[in-house]
């Protein structure tokens, strides 16, 4: 038998970065076409962030180069801030490092791996440094080469150069050199997801050079940089035990009243009392002995009857004091058991919905504008909902837009996006494909949806999407979340029936009085056996109650009672 | 064997008259109204009494299923009647020619002979026979008259064997005197005269092997019947036939079929009619009819238990039933003429038996035992279901 | 109009004998050998013709449908025979009994008689009416014999009307003094005998309700011809029928169907008869028959192409194809007796202009067309297909 | 606009554990169910590993105790060689830490993130430290309730107890409060987890009590402890040039010839001696400007005509000499061209199949003893196969058990497993079931499969398992594997067609007597109506034919001839 110390002999320590390495799948990087995708993915992702925090109209610039077989060189390059020369290895070179994956912020990207995931991703397929050449605009361009020490998960600059920068250029242009993957113009593709991000960015200018050498441009159509998102303080509706404990005890405010106060949204100073109140009562109720009677006092709290409850114990005062008293003491004592209690009153007690200005919608106009620009349609519609709120306490937001005819070929085409960015897998099982599938689109003049010219754009914004996987490319089935998508699309196919209807109405109305013209000859014929009278005065007959029918029509626009027996 | 009161004929009831005029004059009364009403800017329409079943009911006196009031307007300016009023008025307009020059159609030819393409389009009045055959039924409703009074006739099918001599035009024969071919039931029956009726009752038969088994046998003389082969469910032909030999005959009239749904349903409609011609019902339903077998009893009573075959689908008690033969027989026992306790009886019993028993499965006794001892034994002592 | 050569009535070429003790004779023999082989403790078995597609030819100099000489052999002690070698032998001994008794059992009938729980088991010697079925046709091939002549009637199906006396045991008539409604033939026809015959050809009608326009018409007085009506693929004893016609009274026959791969098919069964049937084709089949229509060359010539129909299927193309109708067509087109010019034209023509035309279509010029124009103009003119 | 050095402002680095935190879902902890099975099948996972390493027959006892709603106590205690004290906050409080990941060796469990992701996922249901009591059987009992601290990724003992060890206890009893999980019996559950892993290690007794107290055993029913598996060295087809150069700057060997003949597999001195011809061959085919001589000569290289490619070139010496020297370069030197140029003439060489002496497969025996010991079969048998090689280089070895009958309740049952370990999720897409399924059951007498009283084991063996997700639940369909598992399914199904044949002989032969017998009394009726012969006399003729037939059978044996006309 082996000693315990022998066989722990060969414990070690793995790199976050080598267990990405190991587990590259996890970050995207799986079969061909997608990983390509991934690392452009995370490059234009970090630009369009980086614009938008600066307030710069973005320009990007991805170009894709074909060095051998199954290996390209990638040139993403924006005209963003610029990274600051101390930041270049921890941008990317470090995984999990990043301005918001810390934060309850809405984000296009993933938790600050994204782009040394791509970084990481070239050197492990070409062996290549990934060089760097950036500017913030001030009188130095650097130009660094980096690559990830993968044991020690750390960025390690190769060779780094300065030039000078005389006019005043400043961005980010990276170039990254990867194998074992392959360029195809297809759904899941580069072009395809610029396609889609342009879509949904309208105030970004964005390029691809395809690797024949082909230019294509999805030109700027809107002049507007969105508001950066900010970070919301969590609703109290949104909060595990384990969040509250770990704030606590990070927090530096002065009591845990204040703490909650200060570090929650929707918790005032008032809101503190009744919270008082609420986990008195819990504690009171968990010392009552028969079920029966616990359910229902359970059942009174959740009406909101606390002062009732509280007064059908003896000597609840108290409680409610000893409550009273665990508010003021510092955050960092708070045990996990008092932590347990005050998301359990939460879930109690009645809230404000949270608050819901730090989601950034594309818009309905900017969304109109991305859709006319891009797919040239003849139609074009878009619904932003107001902001909603699932699982109690997690805002979200819907928007579609809708085009129709035009350039867009037959075939209904849904286009999926959460906080912006196109998904581009796993459509069957998202919530959005279900939401879209759901409605009954003959009832808006769309009759036969697989064929119709019509594209569908679906963007669902929350801090929090709820995936269905670790690839994040598929939006769980919450039903919160598909009533409001329904709710959006119905509103948007409502006016596109409107504007089915009205283009027809005129050819509609002359079609109309054909039917019942074309018919009299032969009635005439019949009624002419019938009766005997002549052919050409039944025929007579018939055609001038038609006029005079379609004459009253025109002036008088009403629809004839009389056909609807 | 001395034979039972249920199977003596009776004074007849009716007479029969068949008068073209009456059709004619009708059609004529349609056309002028719908001409007063165009000459006055009015929207003619037609009132057609409305088919399917939420627009029968079963006149508990009379026994019989009846046509409700429920009318449907067909208007002329209505784009979705339009079409359907110009081929109800070419259609009445082919009926008055067809009668006035006392010519049939089949439904078939109606169509083919109305459908052409509408100048000036590529429409044609007629797509497909499935147009016309409805206007033909709405005309039925409309007018109150069968559509053979229109000169246009159904699919035949089914013979007859037995003393009755026949008059067809100029044409007189006797029908058992015609080898064991029997006599072909024409579609139409309206014109027959029935000169000759030298028997007691009328046996309807299901199959034509059992109706030629009779035949061999020399069923009819012995017992004084006439044969009638439905082959199957009853064709309109064999139904009025049967109707008139009834009312204006006397004679009783006794069903023999498969025990089974679709062979009670075959005896349901001789009886009473179906519910797609519940408008028809006067003049091709014979309440007074009488089931002589297959019954659920024949076969413990005879020891068939052996043929018996396996009813279809699932019974109502299991997962995902009722359904097939299960079904029907559930629908069969709602219907107002099967509310009686031996009705209910037999369709319980093939439920829970879950088996149905063929005509011909009284071979397995012997050829001659349906002849010789199962129909003399049961029709003799009255042993009918009602 | 005179008549051309083509419909006149010719010699008779065989005089018919039915004779039941060759039956009897055979079924003895058989079992006599199988007693004997038993007896020496050798396998019985029977030796049965092949059915299907591979042990049939065309007999070119007699134009029929033949067997081929491929046998199976059938024994007793072989897992997989056993039941159906007893099987054999029981029908056999049912059809001894019914030819000695002079009694005809429908198939149905037969299976039912023979069905019972074998003894100790809870197995039925008959299962099913499709174990029964196959039994007979086998003897039917080993034996050389009509099941008709084993006293095993098919269903029956069709009616004649025409000028002619038939005698079917005592009964003696004329199907022309029948009313409209005709003759009903019966399953067997083997026992009929023609005794008077005043028409000169025999016109085969696939559907009813043309045959009964032709009545209506007078068309049988007035051309002096039979109509024979098969309502769909006619029936064995129709057909048997038809070759006793043309073979014993000399009766041209002339087939009159619909414009489309069915009415062609049932043609070419009256006329050399069908690869299941094969070995009967030289009691089934008349490969005299003649065509008269409807044919392609119709449709242009009297102007029906306002009430063809589209044929079903994928033509053969376009991708998929060809299926359904198109299928049929390019089946019939490699049977041997539409090997000629004619045939290949009329074949190629449907699948070129992708239509058929009904028989009924005709009544789109007015109902008397096909009787006054239609067929007297083309049979008198011998317009007919081989 | 904003400056770039504000932006960055907020830039932090975030700690494995707390990315794992956020995406628990990617460590098998999603949903309610089959969180619960994840952590039981992390602690399990453990227990054998560590009992096999240390050469013990493993006892591994399984406790759930309902706390609450959706609120468990999960206790997991084995007999295995226990944690020595300083390791014990590496294996349970920090990820990527552990005895196997960096190694290249068969292996159960996830890399090093198992069990410390089982702490943490209590810790943030529950808030509860994870309790281990362990001993290596020396004087002391170590209890120490552990945490995460997530922010720095380490483990923190929270309370610890020495505890005297006077009967020489030695094993590992780890408790976990968890929450928002629920034990269900179904098959993704527990039970059916546990029960699955005792047939796949007849060596270990295992035990469940479950919530309601129920004890189910499944005990031992073998004593051979697995040998553990060993490391492997890596085949040359099996590597990227990421992997060649990566090791060369680690290795510690004096050469790169050295590097290579002392750390891959199949790579002897003589090898050498042909790689630097390869690669020299490669360089000058390289320098060939016509492309269709150059395709030619790499397919000759390709057909292992190196010696004749490099004599069509003039001076070849020289290269060949220039790559000799290479290989006696520092192995830390080596560029990742060259790396690059290694790897791409082991495309082209011939190597002897990879060692397969660390693949651990379960065995037959074994198979058969855990089958037999847990279903009850009527009839067990099993296959296992030699091992093969697949993308080139890396080893596998597939084996299945199959049980028939007995206890067996009827509808086809497949049991899942990649290296010992059961996969409950996934079932559709996984090689094992595509392969099963594409077997023409009715060869061997199974009729109808999916009412067969039949249990079939799938067990993959390999360094790497090549999975189709991140949720390893369902191995990817790679040709030789599926091809592996079939031949080795038919094996097994064949000699159940044997069993299944022998048992029903004897009464196939009885049934074939009677089949012919019960006909005699209809033939016999029959043959009487139509010859006249007498009843009686017929029958006796018929049934002394058989019975002849019979006894002759039973001496000569031989089938009758004369049934096969």
């Amino acid at each position: 038998m082996a000693e315990a110390n022998q066989l722990f002999k060969e414990f070690k320590i793995q790199s976050v970065s080598e267990f990405f390495r190991r587990n590259a799948a996890m970050l995207g990087y799986t079969g061909k076409i997608r990983s390509l995708t991934t690392v452009i993915h995370e490059a234009v992702t970090n630009s369009l962030d980086a614009c938008e925090e600066a307030g710069i109209l973005p320009y990007v610039r991805v170009e894709i180069e074909e060095l051998g077989r199954e290996h390209y060189k990638v040139i993403i390059e924006d005209n963003g801030p610029g990274i600051p020369e101390k930041y270049i290895t921890h941008v990317f070179g470090k995984m999990l490092a990043g301005t918001k994956a810390h934060r309850n912020i809405q984000s296009r990207g993933q938790q600050g791996i994204g782009i040394s995931g791509a970084v990481m991703f070239a050197q492990i397929t070409s062996g290549k440094a990934t060089r760097v050449i950036t500017s913030t605009g001030d009188d130095r361009i650097i130009e660094a080469w980096v690559k990830i020490d993968v044991d020690r998960n750390e960025g390690k600059i190769v060779k780094k150069e300065k030039h000078p920068n005389p006019k005043g250029w400043r961005g980010t242009r990276i170039e990254l050199e990867v194998k074992n993957v392959r360029y195809v113009r297809s759904k899941q593709g580069i072009y395809w997801y610029l396609k889609l991000t342009a879509i949904a960015n309208p105030h970004a200018h964005i390029e691809l050079i395809e690797p024949d050498g082909k230019l294509i441009v999805f030109p700027r159509s809107s002049e507007d940089v969105p508001e950066p998102p900010v970070e919301m303080k969590p609703h109290p509706r949104g909060v595990l035990t384990d969040d509250v404990y770990r704030m606590a005890k990070k927090t530096r405010r002065s009591s845990i009243k204040r703490f909650l106060v200060g570090e929650f949204s929707r918790i005032s100073d008032k809101k503190i009392d009744e919270l008082i109140e609420y986990i008195a009562a819990l504690r009171l109720i968990k010392t009552e002995k028969d079920k029966n009677v616990q359910e229902q006092l359970y059942e009174r709290l959740m009406k909101g009857e606390v002062k009732a409850v509280l007064r059908s114990f003896k000597g609840y005062t108290k409680v409610v004091k000893q409550v009273a008293k665990l508010m003021e003491k510092p955050p960092e004592k708070l045990s996990w058991h008092e932590a347990e209690e005050i998301v359990e009153a939460f879930k109690y007690m009645k809230f404000l919905a949270p608050p819901t200005h730090g989601l950034r919608p594309i818009g309905e106009e900017n969304i109109e504008k991305g859709l006319t620009n891009i797919l040239k349609p003849e139609f074009v519609t878009a619904v932003t909902r107001s902001p909603k709120v699932y699982s109690g306490g997690i805002p979200f937001q819907v928007e579609v837009g809708l085009a129709y005819g035009g350039e867009i070929p037959g075939g209904f085409e849904l286009l999926r996006y959460a906080n912006r960015v196109p998904l581009l897998f796993d459509a069957g099982s998202c919530v959005t494909t279900l939401a879209a599938r759901s409605v009954d689109w003959r009832r808006y003049k769309v009759d036969d949806l697989d064929r119709a010219p019509l594209v569908l754009m679906i963007n669902v914004i929350s801090v929090h999407v709820p995936y269905t996987g670790t690839g994040k490319q598929s939006i769980a089935n919450v039903e919160e979340i598909q009533n409001e998508i329904r709710l959006a699309i119905m509103d948007a196919a409502r006016k596109l029936q409107t504007y089915l209807s009205g283009k027809h109405r005129r050819l509609h109305q002359a079609k109309r009085r054909r039917t019942f013209e074309k018919y009299v000859p032969e009635i005439a014929k019949a009624l002419s056996v019938l009766t005997g009278e002549p052919e050409e005065d039944v025929r007579n007959y018939f055609l001038s109650y038609i006029e005079g029918h379609f004459a009253a029509k025109e002036t008088g626009g009403a629809e004839e009672v009389s056909e609807n027996a | 064997m001395p034979k039972s009161k249920a199977v003596r004929r009776e004074k007849p009831r009716e007479r029969f008259s068949y008068d073209p005029t009456k059709v004619l004059t009708r059609l004529e009364e349609y056309g002028k109204k719908i001409l007063e009403d165009i000459k006055i800017g009015k929207n003619p329409y037609f009132d057609i009494p409305m088919r399917g079943i939420g627009n029968v009911y079963f006149d508990e006196k009379r026994r019989v299923i009846r046509m409700g009031d429920k009318l449907s307007r067909r208007y002329f300016l209505n784009v979705a009647h339009a079409r359907k009023f110009m081929q109800t008025l070419l259609i009445m307009a082919y009926v008055k020619r067809l009668v006035s020059e006392n010519k049939h159609a089949s439904l078939r030819e109606a169509y083919y002979a109305n459908k052409h393409t509408i100048p000036g389009t590529k429409e044609n009045t007629f797509e497909d026979q499935r147009e016309s055959d409805p206007i033909i039924e709405d005309l039925e409703r409309m007018m109150g008259v069968l559509r053979e009074e229109m000169h246009l006739t159904a699919d035949r099918r089914g013979y007859i064997y037995g003393d009755i001599v026949i008059r067809d035009g100029e044409d007189e024969f006797n029908t058992s005197k015609l080898g064991m071919g029997g006599w072909a039931v024409p579609g139409t029956v309206e014109h027959l005269q029935f000169v000759e009726v030298n028997v007691d009752y009328a046996l309807v038969v299901e199959t034509a092997a059992m109706a030629d088994r009779l035949i061999e046998e020399k069923f009819p003389k012995k017992e004084k019947a006439l044969i009638i082969a439905t082959q199957g469910q009853a064709s309109r032909g064999v139904r009025r036939l049967i109707h008139r030999l009834h009312y204006e005959e006397g004679l009783p009239i006794i069903v023999f079929t498969d025990g089974d749904p679709y062979g009670w349903y075959i005896y349901s409609t001789i009886k009473q009619g179906s519910i797609n011609l519940a408008y028809l019902s006067d003049k091709l339903a014979t309440p007074e009819a009488k089931f002589v077998g297959m019954t659920m009893d024949d076969i413990e009573r005879y020891g068939l238990k052996n043929v018996t075959e396996k009813l279809k689908g699932i019974p109502p008690n299991k997962k995902g039933g009722p359904t097939a033969d299960y079904k029907r027989i559930l629908e069969e026992m709602e219907y107002p003429w099967f509310q009686n306790r031996e009705w209910q009886r037999q369709l319980k019993m093939a439920i829970k038996m879950g088996v149905r028993i063929e005509q011909q499965a009284l071979a397995n006794k012997s050829l001659e035992f349906v002849a010789k001892k199962y129909l003399p034994e049961k029709i003799n002592n009255g042993e009918l279901l009602p």
